[in-house]
């Protein structure tokens, strides 16, 4: 689960790391409310779009404001704005810092060594986007042992390298994040920029990503988070986001109209693939993953056709943990209660194949056997053919 | 001959009577998979399909001999589950659990290490050794044996790639899905190298997709060391940046995982690049001769 | 540092075991005091003596109280008597239970394997004494990855062998008295009895040893046990034992009249196994360490002398860490302050030697250079020779 | 030869410029110690004995070849130091601190093993090879070169029996101090295999304590593997029980860890025993011939 930055602020805050004073507000009434008693906002600050991804800064998503009029119309402006085709939501308003030094800070995983990895680099700020492209001079990696946690002399020595004074209040720091990384379950917890400023350092923006699959530890936190975001980030959805999310069902909307169904990430990446090269342009991927049961096929196939843009539904099953008899009472199911406008599709084979494919063949449908005939047929059909 | 896994081999199944435990056991068992015991903790002392139901692995270990031990549990399970397998002194150990927490596998990937086991996966199909026995949830009907190895992240690709290779008469050795990330216990690497060493596998299909590097440490493998053919598909060539599509590990994060990278640093290394199943089966055929 | 049991039952009720109702007294005013208000005591109740070291339960260390008077005339008895030459200084009532199966558990270190150790036994109570004795049937251990602490199938597993029908709670029990022995450094960590009760499990006994190489990280947990167990077990010390106390000496009392100084712990061993078997009897062990100066050897001829049974004192010095200069500073130093009474046998050798010799040639002393011409002639000096 | 460390061992000393560490650092640069860096954070860019300092271990193995490192830091820092040589590469390591936490040496030794280290100590006087190399405080008056291999945990004992032999114009190969314990990084066993593969050592004396019972492995190492004449002494024979003697590993618990049942182990092992160094030296003498 990808956190916004006020968000990330919160949970680095609570570990001890030092970030700005700061404010956030979801809306216009709310914003000139508080506004009445301006002492609530720390003056002067930073007005910052709180939107799921990176580079607001370069697309006019950070503004300073050293008024309280300014504040109020700066912020104004920028709730309700579109921002990289997505409207602003919440705005954070934080205490502006005088910036010394600016440094990037990240504790990750590295698949390579199977540990944590803290990242550093002399360079922070808005040009460092992705961490994966830090890789040049001024960059420090180590990989941590989680048996021994950051030892005292990796933070000296990190200190050095990054040319910070204080080096026992970046140990802190830094003991702080990689404390909260671990005891929070996170993929990624990355500080850009780490700011050195005259009253010592400070975290002045915060990504954070908690690992989805361990939220049966983290329960409280994961709903407080997304309870937080239906107010912070999300704009009206559509229908089928809604519903997904609602079912759990593994859905990404794409542009195109052939509405894809697979059960198997692979598979459903091929689809995509086969597709696309075949000039036909996929609506969605939507994967039901092995342990897919009748009713998650039934799911499946009202979310993607909640897409009014689907033309056609290109089913593709081979069924390994997925069971193919499973799998054809799902779509009989969902056939007996719904209409369905677009042409349906059907690849099938694997586990109990003869059983589902009989199942479907009592409600005529005939199903393909080859996967790259299946998506042929369905590109032809939705371009009309 | 086969890597990993040959009829010989002895199979414990953790979670054994949970639903897809004991589904995915009588149809191992049926393919001739040498199952000989079962863990259920608080289920011991009964039977599935005729196997024996231990409450702790220790205990399944002490009556039997034990090659290999696959779990069918829970995510939120699947670190104690491999934790206690390995501390029973099994040295192959198969994950199949979606979803299990990095930190888990993190913990559980060093200690195997530690302990001289071998993990596959987590979130893998397992793998299959076409005639002799297969150990996961490989659908026996799309496989047939002969000499070409298949290796892959995801599960259902590699079926969809059997089929097609089974189709065209063309038989495998081993079939191994190593699972859909972000963390792995075998790399592609491991396995090329089993793959490599095996006097059987003549050929070698690799499936990779978007996200992370390690297809780039594989094109490095076989640039340097393999002496056997490698034909490879990449999936996700139409993944839109920042998306996750189905696999934890397949997602391009700015410039880093993307497919049209990966293929050009494998087929810089000599490997041959194939589109889609179809035509992986059809570049296969043409270097068998 | 070994604490009593009351405090170890302290240690381990903070983290979550389950322990008994109590109350500890430490003289026959106070218990007087408290009696008066009787509902202060749990009772029926257990009286124990608080005392450090094992097997009272066999010497008389243990008795139970009904009422209060049973309990005021039971404790006041224990209170200044004689539990195997020591003086009980303090008395623990606590909660008699009802007990339906004692266990035996443990977490300590092994040598070995270099991990934490989980050692638990069927068999618990009084005939389980040292741990090093426990290698029976019935009897389990595990080793602990630090990296990974007690995994769940373990606790069910050794719940299962213990035949303990509640494994939830026990797997419970077992986390608390391992993080207790991570996070505060402990050695050993021991319940014996664990009792199994109509209202669960119960930590009937608690020996907790810290270590005492780790008290820079505990200085206010080993001030408080401290400054505890003067009340608790210290009766009137030694005068050479309260010196020793208050310099940080490391100083073994023993029975005979040889006083022994040497600097380093595998000399001083061999220095009174030379004296015993060369029919001597050495009044202590005093080891000054590889670290020792001047000050180190004026304050251990202090403690040691300290010690009227003294009757010669003889001082081994090998000279690797420590340097024969300092040494013989500092017994320079000692004399010029001091009357010694017993005649003074040195032997040095070792790093700056001809430096050290000088010193004490200047002062008339000579010293030997074979150690066990040393031991003779003290030995010899001891008998009146 | 020698075991361990020679003339050509290039050394690395952490806590250099501390009291302790600047002193034995002269001491072993005079007795021929290839010193060619040390460390103590804060000083980098000074110099100790015409020794360059550093700051970090990383940095001086960044500009020297560094076999061993050993360290003169206090007890709370012996964790850190260890950690930061193992991770800069290093695969001898000395601890010389004593009263080092166990936990921290179950997380050094732990690491060390996993980076394949080797560590001496914690609370070791070192080893010297003399005439070649010290690395540690052993007074090099005692010590003769030679060919009996002088094992001890402590230090001032392996000072008595080299004097001891040293002036029966015995000299030694090698002595090493494992420390007091009660964990220690080289055992007994590990140091006697070295002696045994030595071809320069001829007889070597152990030196045991009360407590623990790493006397009793070392004894069935004797007894199954080696081939060359073991003398031991154990101290602590009328140590009283319960009471710790100096070293946190020497202490008799119960009936565990008595020096009469280590010297029954050790006799039927084949070992001969002497109960004082001299006697040690008188024994190592006649099996010298």
């Amino acid at each position: 689960m990808k956190t916004v930055e006020c968000q990330g602020k919160d949970l680095l805050g609570a570990y001890g790391v030092p970030v700005p004073d700061r404010k956030v507000v979801t809306s216009k009434s709310l914003l000139g409310l508080c506004a009445e008693d301006c002492s609530q906002f720390p003056l002067p600050g930073m007005v910052k779009a709180q939107v799921p991804f990176g580079g607001r800064g370069k697309a006019g998503g950070i503004t300073e404001a050293d008024t309280p009029s300014e504040l109020l119309s700066r912020a104004s402006e920028m709730i309700g704005s579109d921002l990289k085709g997505t409207e602003v939501r919440s705005v954070l308003v934080e205490k502006r810092a005088e910036i010394l030094d600016e440094i990037y800070l990240a504790v990750t995983f590295d698949a390579g060594s199977r540990a944590p990895l803290l990242m550093a680099g002399k360079e922070g700020g808005v040009d460092v986007e992705s961490s994966a492209r830090l890789r040049g001079e001024g960059f420090h990696t180590a990989r941590i042992d989680t048996a021994l946690g950051v030892p005292p002399y990796l933070k000296r020595l990190f200190a050095k390298k990054l040319g910070i004074v204080d080096a026992a209040a970046f140990g802190d720091l830094v003991e702080s994040v990689y404390t909260m990384y671990r005891k929070k379950d996170a993929l990624l917890v990355e500080i850009n920029p780490l700011a050195v400023t005259p009253d010592g350092l400070m975290a002045l923006d915060a990504k954070v990503d908690l690992d989805d699959g361990a939220e049966f530890r983290h329960r409280e936190l994961f709903e407080r988070l997304r309870e937080e975001q239906k107010h912070l980030i999300e704009g009206e959805k559509g229908e089928p986001q809604r519903l997904a999310k609602e079912y759990g069902v593994d859905y990404v909307p794409l542009d195109g109209d052939v509405g894809v169904i697979s059960d198997g990430a692979g598979t459903g990446m091929l689809t995509l693939d086969v597709i696309t090269e075949g000039g036909g342009a996929p609506a969605d991927f939507c994967e039901m993953g092995g342990e897919a049961d009748a009713r998650t096929v039934a799911r499946s196939m009202e979310v993607v056709l909640a897409n009014p843009d689907v033309s056609v539904l290109l089913i593709t099953l081979i069924g390994g943990l997925t069971r193919m008899d499973h799998m054809a009472e799902g779509i009989a199911n969902y056939l007996e209660e719904n209409e369905v406008g677009p042409p349906l599709v059907i690849r099938m084979c694997g586990t109990k194949e003869v059983e589902g494919k009989r199942i479907l063949e009592g409600l005529g449908i005939d199903t393909y056997d080859d996967h790259s005939e299946a998506v042929g047929r369905a590109v032809e059909l939705s371009r009309g053919g | 001959m086969s890597i990993l896994l040959s009829g010989e081999t002895s199979v414990l199944v953790q979670g054994i009577t949970g639903n897809i435990g004991s589904f995915q056991t009588a149809v191992m068992q049926e393919y001739g998979t040498n199952v000989v015991a079962g863990v259920t903790p608080g289920k011991g002392g009964e039977e599935t399909s005729g196997i024996p139901v231990y409450d702790f692995v220790s205990e399944a270990v002490g009556r039997h001999e034990v090659d290999a031990a696959i779990s069918y549990v829970p995510s939120k399970f699947a670190r104690d589950a491999a934790l206690e397998a390995i501390d029973a002194g099994i040295k192959f150990i198969v994950m199949t659990a979606e979803g299990v927490p990095v930190r888990d596998m993190m913990a559980v990937l060093n200690h195997a290490e530690g302990r001289g086991a071998t993990v596959l996966g987590p979130d893998t199909p397992g793998l299959i050794s076409p005639g002799k026995s297969k150990l996961g949830v490989h659908p026996d009907r799309m496989t047939a044996e002969g000499d070409v190895g298949v290796l892959s992240r995801s599960g259902a690709l590699s079926y969809e790639i059997c089929k097609s290779l089974t189709e065209k008469g063309i038989g495998q050795s081993t079939v191994v899905g190593i699972g859909g990330g972000p963390l792995w216990g075998m790399t592609q690497v491991d396995v090329l190298k089993l793959f490599e060493e095996d006097p059987e596998t003549k050929v070698i299909v690799l499936a990779g997709e978007v996200g992370g590097s390690m297809e780039q440490k594989a094109a490095e493998y076989i640039d340097g060391e393999m002496t056997k053919p490698v034909v490879s598909i990449v999936v996700g060539r139409s993944a839109p940046a920042g998306k996750r599509l189905g696999h934890a590990g397949a997602i391009v994060e700015g410039n880093a995982g993307r497919a049209a990278d990966k293929i050009d640093v494998l087929s810089s290394a000599g490997a041959k690049i194939g589109r889609s199943p179809g035509e992986v089966a059809k570049i296969v055929d043409q270097l068998r001769g």
